[in-house]
């Protein structure tokens, strides 16, 4: 029997494609598959991530940024780092890509079924938890889970993500949303304040609830001992880790942290796995 | 490639203030000269780095030639003195390793030498046609 | 003996404070080798030796330690690198306490491996002979057949500009005027030469020690990993090894002490000296110029001179 | 079942081979260097006790492998993947430790989820003819890590130099069906006696005091011990020790060429470099020398052992042979372990 190559990747076009902050560093791919067949195949869960590849220029990862629940939309938020992200930007709609996934473990959806959500996020590092979001503001999944409350901090409003949804989510009343920026500007109504300052001023409860946080290094460092004062418990907190890769699938090295790879075993991990690891970081 | 159709590819990095003009002048002047020369323009024949001489030869051209100012005529005082010191030292370097003599060129071409610039372009092609195709550095991976 | 004084000056260097550590050469698991050592207590000096087979260049690890006072054992051409780059700013020549040692000439450790039949388990030498003794095999060699190449040709033996030298200069004359390496490459004709060259780093397996174990390859980043821009790909193609092996030899223009750190480090057994030494011989014809001699001096390719040679320009 | 193959029809005998089969087997480059390579004359095999430098990994997991090329037609870009071998392999001359290492590196590109097809497809169809080791040197260790000059597992042939002949051993199905080879003989009473004191005497060679055993557990309690602090200081960050070490298997992947066509090609990698875990951020979670080879050890010592139950070493030795610093790995691991003299305490290098 053939057995299937991993490290091929399926064809597929930019659907759609747009900028969405003001300082142009994240833009938003839309992505399409060529084929009928690997869009039928592709079957993922929030907090995966895909291999993307522009021929010639290599192959980076990047957390899905949209829903099972979105009817086949499939979207990744890019921020222009290196060679393969600059290529990103610069491709046109309708260019072809190469993708390969979905990789990775995703968010441990059974888990969360019953339990409130808090969901923490700073920066860019939003688009796998606005997967997360969308998907239990669905109808058919909103009552798996008790109260939404989301957390989502920027330096600068312009620098805020997915702008009409938060302004869409803010209207809802099943889902509480707490927008916060580090500096605002004189259109700026909400919030100023750094995250954990807002979730410290915020203080939910932490009973039956799961707390989700996805953000800079700088970020989770202050808000976690927020956390722990807010008594969440170590494997009620849930994370996905950032680590250079190169196949997605735990064979080349490198994104290992102890005997776990963040592409196979994780990314998602909760901070009780995490505090057993050895510190590589 | 056909053998006799072969015509030598020649990269030439030209500094900005003296031997691009020089080349220019070449071309609103109406001298003739062989079409075998690609430009790059530099800011200074002392701004070429070994790099770019070597990239060329492996991505297959057939000859390079840098061109600056005239000693004591650099726009930036002494960027042709330091290129020069450089030069050297790659052209002995290349040939001893085997890289024929004459693949890498230098000259000192003015604003004002037309005729010379096309005179040391004349000179390279017929260098490089007696050489034949650079086949020991170059490399076609992929176009 | 030039070891016991090394030790004596490394205790006091520990003891007065004078340094943060020491680096130096220590026997280690293999016989006709020695192990880079770093020693931060007057105790731990007893550890350093000094023999044949002291072949690293130790200014390597220089900017790994370029915040602290380091003590170094030096040889005639580490002491140049120190120069060297010293020149380039590397490091304040004051951080460093060289304790020079006037060098006999290092023994190649493939060279006697090649000179015998079977494993060699123990080694030790006394004046110009090498003791040898495999499992069934006892046999004695003369020293000075078994020099490295590099250590041949060169000149300046007795380290300069050292803070203390152990033992008297020796006499500033090499074995050969030329590297026979070169000698031999320089005979052949351009195809020839290019050839060999080529055959020669086709073994490459780009593990980079060469470039690694040299004092002088410091840059952050380095042209051959650089993906933007991408000079050169990351596999095993012939042009792409020469590329690498040009560039890497063509860099220690003017800056390169002819130590032979690079050919000794080479798993495959790739001659590097012959390019280097080259280079060198070069610099001098062209600037009169000798690495790692002169404190004032400039780098060759970091300054000119109004009347240099310019005949090669049209 | 054991044959006897006299060294006279030995080239006949290969010649043999090729005509079914590429084969693979050490080259000798230069005086004292030699690899593994595809045999297109049977006197090209350079069958001697001496290693190659880079281990018969390579026959399977190539330095640099194009994975596929890709290609733009009429607007769409297809790819081709290379995986595909055309004819069936015999690797000849591995050492018995190389061999195990194939056999560790196996259990990360054939287990999983995801199969690593280009290594399956080289391993699916390879005999692996393995040959004694007669002559372990005084880095080797294998018996320490659970090996043997003379193991046979993993070999489907096992070959034993006596001399004149090799003694030949079928191990698996595939080693048995050569059987019928015309140039097979029937060993004497004597060659087998020889080959078994040839056996013995190997055995003895090997320093089996490494004290690998319950390494792992040992370093469970060391990711910040100040071991790490002078281990890795005389390390200059080459790849030697991991592109030569039978188990090492990172590799990179990167893509050669254009938009137009082009080609995917993985590379070994190594965790020394520091460019290995560089992020596009410049953030590097293995910034130093210190944590570098720390994951060198710890994965070859702590975490490949807790996720496949063994160590990912061999004991073969190449890493203490080839470093130009002259790092001692047995040393690293005897600093792990109580059995540590104490006079090496003020001088912690390995």
């Amino acid at each position: 029997m053939k057995v299937k190559n991993p490290y091929l990747p399926i064809p597929a076009v930019v659907k759609r494609a747009y900028i969405e902050t003001t300082d142009h560093m994240l833009r938003t791919l839309e992505l399409k598959f060529l084929k009928e067949e690997d869009a039928q195949a592709f079957h993922f869960i929030p907090g995966q991530f895909c291999e993307l590849s522009i021929f010639g220029k290599g192959e980076a990862p990047f957390g899905i940024a949209s829903s099972p629940t979105e009817d086949g939309r499939l979207t990744f938020t890019i921020n222009k780092a290196g060679v393969v992200t600059t290529a990103l930007h610069h491709i046109e709609e309708g260019s072809e890509i190469g993708i390969r996934g979905p990789l990775g473990n995703g968010y441990p959806m059974e888990l969360f079924k019953g339990k409130n959500l808090l969901v923490i996020g700073g920066g860019f590092a939003f688009t796998t938890l606005r997967s997360l979001i969308t998907y239990f503001l669905h109808p058919a999944n909103r009552s798996q889970v008790n109260q939404i409350t989301v957390i989502y901090g920027a330096r600068m409003p312009g620098l805020l993500l997915y702008k009409e949804e938060l302004n869409s989510w803010q209207k809802r009343e099943d889902i509480h949303l707490v927008v916060t920026v580090d500096w605002g500007d004189k259109d700026w109504k909400g919030k100023v304040g750094l995250v954990p300052n807002v979730l410290e001023e915020l203080a939910p409860s932490s009973e039956n609830t799961i707390a989700v946080i996805c953000g800079p290094p700088m970020m989770i460092k202050f808000t976690l001992p927020k956390l722990v004062a807010l008594q969440f418990p170590d494997e009620r907190i849930y994370t996905s880790l950032e680590r250079r890769m190169k196949c997605g699938i735990g064979k080349c090295g490198r994104c290992n942290i102890g005997h776990l790879y963040v592409c196979k075993d994780g990314p998602v991990f909760n901070y009780a796995q995490l505090k057993n690891l050895p510190r590589d970081d | 490639m056909m053998e006799d159709h072969w015509e030598p590819k020649i990269l030439a990095f030209l500094c900005n203030w003296c031997s691009y003009a020089g080349a220019d002048l070449a071309g609103t002047s109406r001298i003739q000269y062989p079409p075998n020369i690609r430009v790059i323009r530099v800011p200074c024949s002392g701004r070429i780095n070994p790099l770019f001489i070597l990239k060329a030869l492996q991505s297959g051209i057939d000859g390079v030639l840098v061109s600056g100012c005239h000693p004591g005529d650099c726009h930036y005082l002494s960027g042709n003195y330091v290129g020069r010191r450089k030069s050297v030292t790659l052209k002995r370097f290349l040939e001893y390793l085997g890289i024929e003599e004459g693949r890498i060129q230098f000259s000192w071409v003015s604003a004002a030498e037309g005729g010379k610039f096309a005179q040391v372009v004349s000179e390279m092609v017929e260098k490089i046609k007696g050489l034949g195709p650079n086949t020991r550095f170059s490399t076609t991976l992929f176009s | 003996m030039i070891q016991e004084k090394i030790r004596e000056i490394a205790k006091d260097l520990l003891r007065t404070k004078k340094v943060d550590l020491v680096i130096g050469f220590g026997e280690w698991t293999l016989p006709l080798r020695t192990t880079p050592l770093f020693i931060r207590t007057p105790e731990g000096a007893d550890h350093l030796v000094w023999n044949s087979f002291c072949e690293n260049n130790l200014a390597v690890y220089l900017h790994k330690f370029n915040q602290f006072k380091v003590g170094v054992v030096v040889k005639g051409c580490d002491a140049r690198s120190i120069v060297a780059l010293t020149l380039e700013k590397r490091f304040k020549r004051d951080q460093l306490f060289l304790i020079g040692v006037p060098c006999q000439r290092m023994v190649d450790r493939r060279k006697v491996k090649r000179a015998v039949q079977g494993e060699i388990l123990h080694a030790f030498e006394e004046g110009d002979q090498i003791f040898l003794e495999g499992e069934e095999f006892k046999t004695t060699l003369r020293r000075d057949q078994f020099f490295y190449s590099s250590c041949q040709t060169c000149i300046h033996r007795t380290p300069l500009h050292t803070d203390v030298l152990m033992g008297d200069p020796v006499e500033e004359s090499p074995l050969t005027e030329i590297l026979p390496e070169v000698k031999a490459f320089e005979e052949k004709s351009p195809e020839g030469r290019w050839d060999y060259f080529k055959k020669e780093v086709s073994r490459c397996i780009r593990c980079y020690a060469c470039r690694e174990v040299c004092p002088m390859c410091y840059c952050e980043e380095c042209f051959v990993d650089s993906s933007n821009p991408k000079w050169i790909e990351r596999g095993q193609l012939p042009s792409d090894l020469m590329f690498y092996h040009i560039v890497r030899a063509y860099h220690q223009t003017g800056r390169c002490s002819g130590c032979g750190a690079c050919e000794r480090a080479c798993p495959m057994e790739i001659r590097l000296t012959y390019l280097t030494q080259k280079l060198n011989q070069e610099v001098k014809d062209l600037f009169n110029f000798e690495t790692g001699i002169d404190l004032e001096a400039s780098p060759p390719l970091s300054t000119f001179r109004m009347d240099d040679h310019q005949d090669f320009i049209k | 079942m054991k044959w006897k193959l006299e060294k006279k029809d030995f080239q006949k005998f290969l010649q043999g081979l090729m005509e079914d089969y590429d084969l693979f087997a050490p080259v000798k480059l230069t005086e004292g260097v030699s690899e593994f390579k595809k045999i297109n004359q049977p006197e090209e095999v350079y069958l001697n006790q001496l290693f190659t430098q880079k281990p018969a990994k390579e026959v399977f997991f190539p330095q640099s492998e194009v994975m596929f090329h890709y290609e733009k037609r009429g607007g769409q870009t297809q790819t081709i993947s290379l995986e595909e071998i055309e004819r069936e392999r015999i690797l000849l001359g591995a050492k018995p430790c190389e061999i195990k290492a194939i056999s560790i590196i196996e259990k990360v590109f054939m287990s999983g989820e995801s199969i690593d097809v280009y290594f399956l497809e080289k391993r699916r169809k390879t005999i692996i003819m393995g040959l004694a080791c007669n002559h372990p040197l005084s880095t080797c260790f294998c018996t320490s890590t659970g090996g043997s000059p003379f193991l046979r597992e993993g070999s489907d042939l096992f070959l034993i130099d006596l001399g004149e002949s090799f003694l030949m051993e079928g191990i698996t199905g595939k080693g048995l069906s050569f059987q019928e080879n015309k140039f097979l003989k029937e060993p004497s009473e004597e060659d087998l006696n020889t080959a078994q004191l040839i056996e013995s005497k190997a055995f003895q060679k090997v320093d089996s005091s490494v004290p690998v055993e319950g390494i792992e557990k040992r370093l469970d309690l060391m990711m910040e011990s100040t071991f790490w602090n002078r281990v890795h200081e005389k390390c200059v960050g080459c790849r030697i020790c991991t592109y030569l070490c039978p188990t090492c298997h990172c590799f990179d992947m990167v893509d050669e060429g254009g938009p137009q066509r082009g080609q995917r090609v993985r590379n070994w990698d190594s965790c020394l470099s520091p460019l290995y875990s560089l992020e596009t951020s410049g953030h590097n979670p293995r910034p130093t020398g210190r944590e570098r080879t720390r994951q060198r050890i710890m994965h070859k010592f702590n975490y490949y052992p807790k996720i496949y139950g063994q160590v990912a070493c061999v004991g073969c030795g190449r890493c203490i042979l080839y470093c130009p610093v002259h790092f001692d790995i047995r040393k690293a691991i005897l600093w792990t372990s109580p059995k540590r003299p104490k006079k090496y305490e003020e001088r912690s290098s390995s």
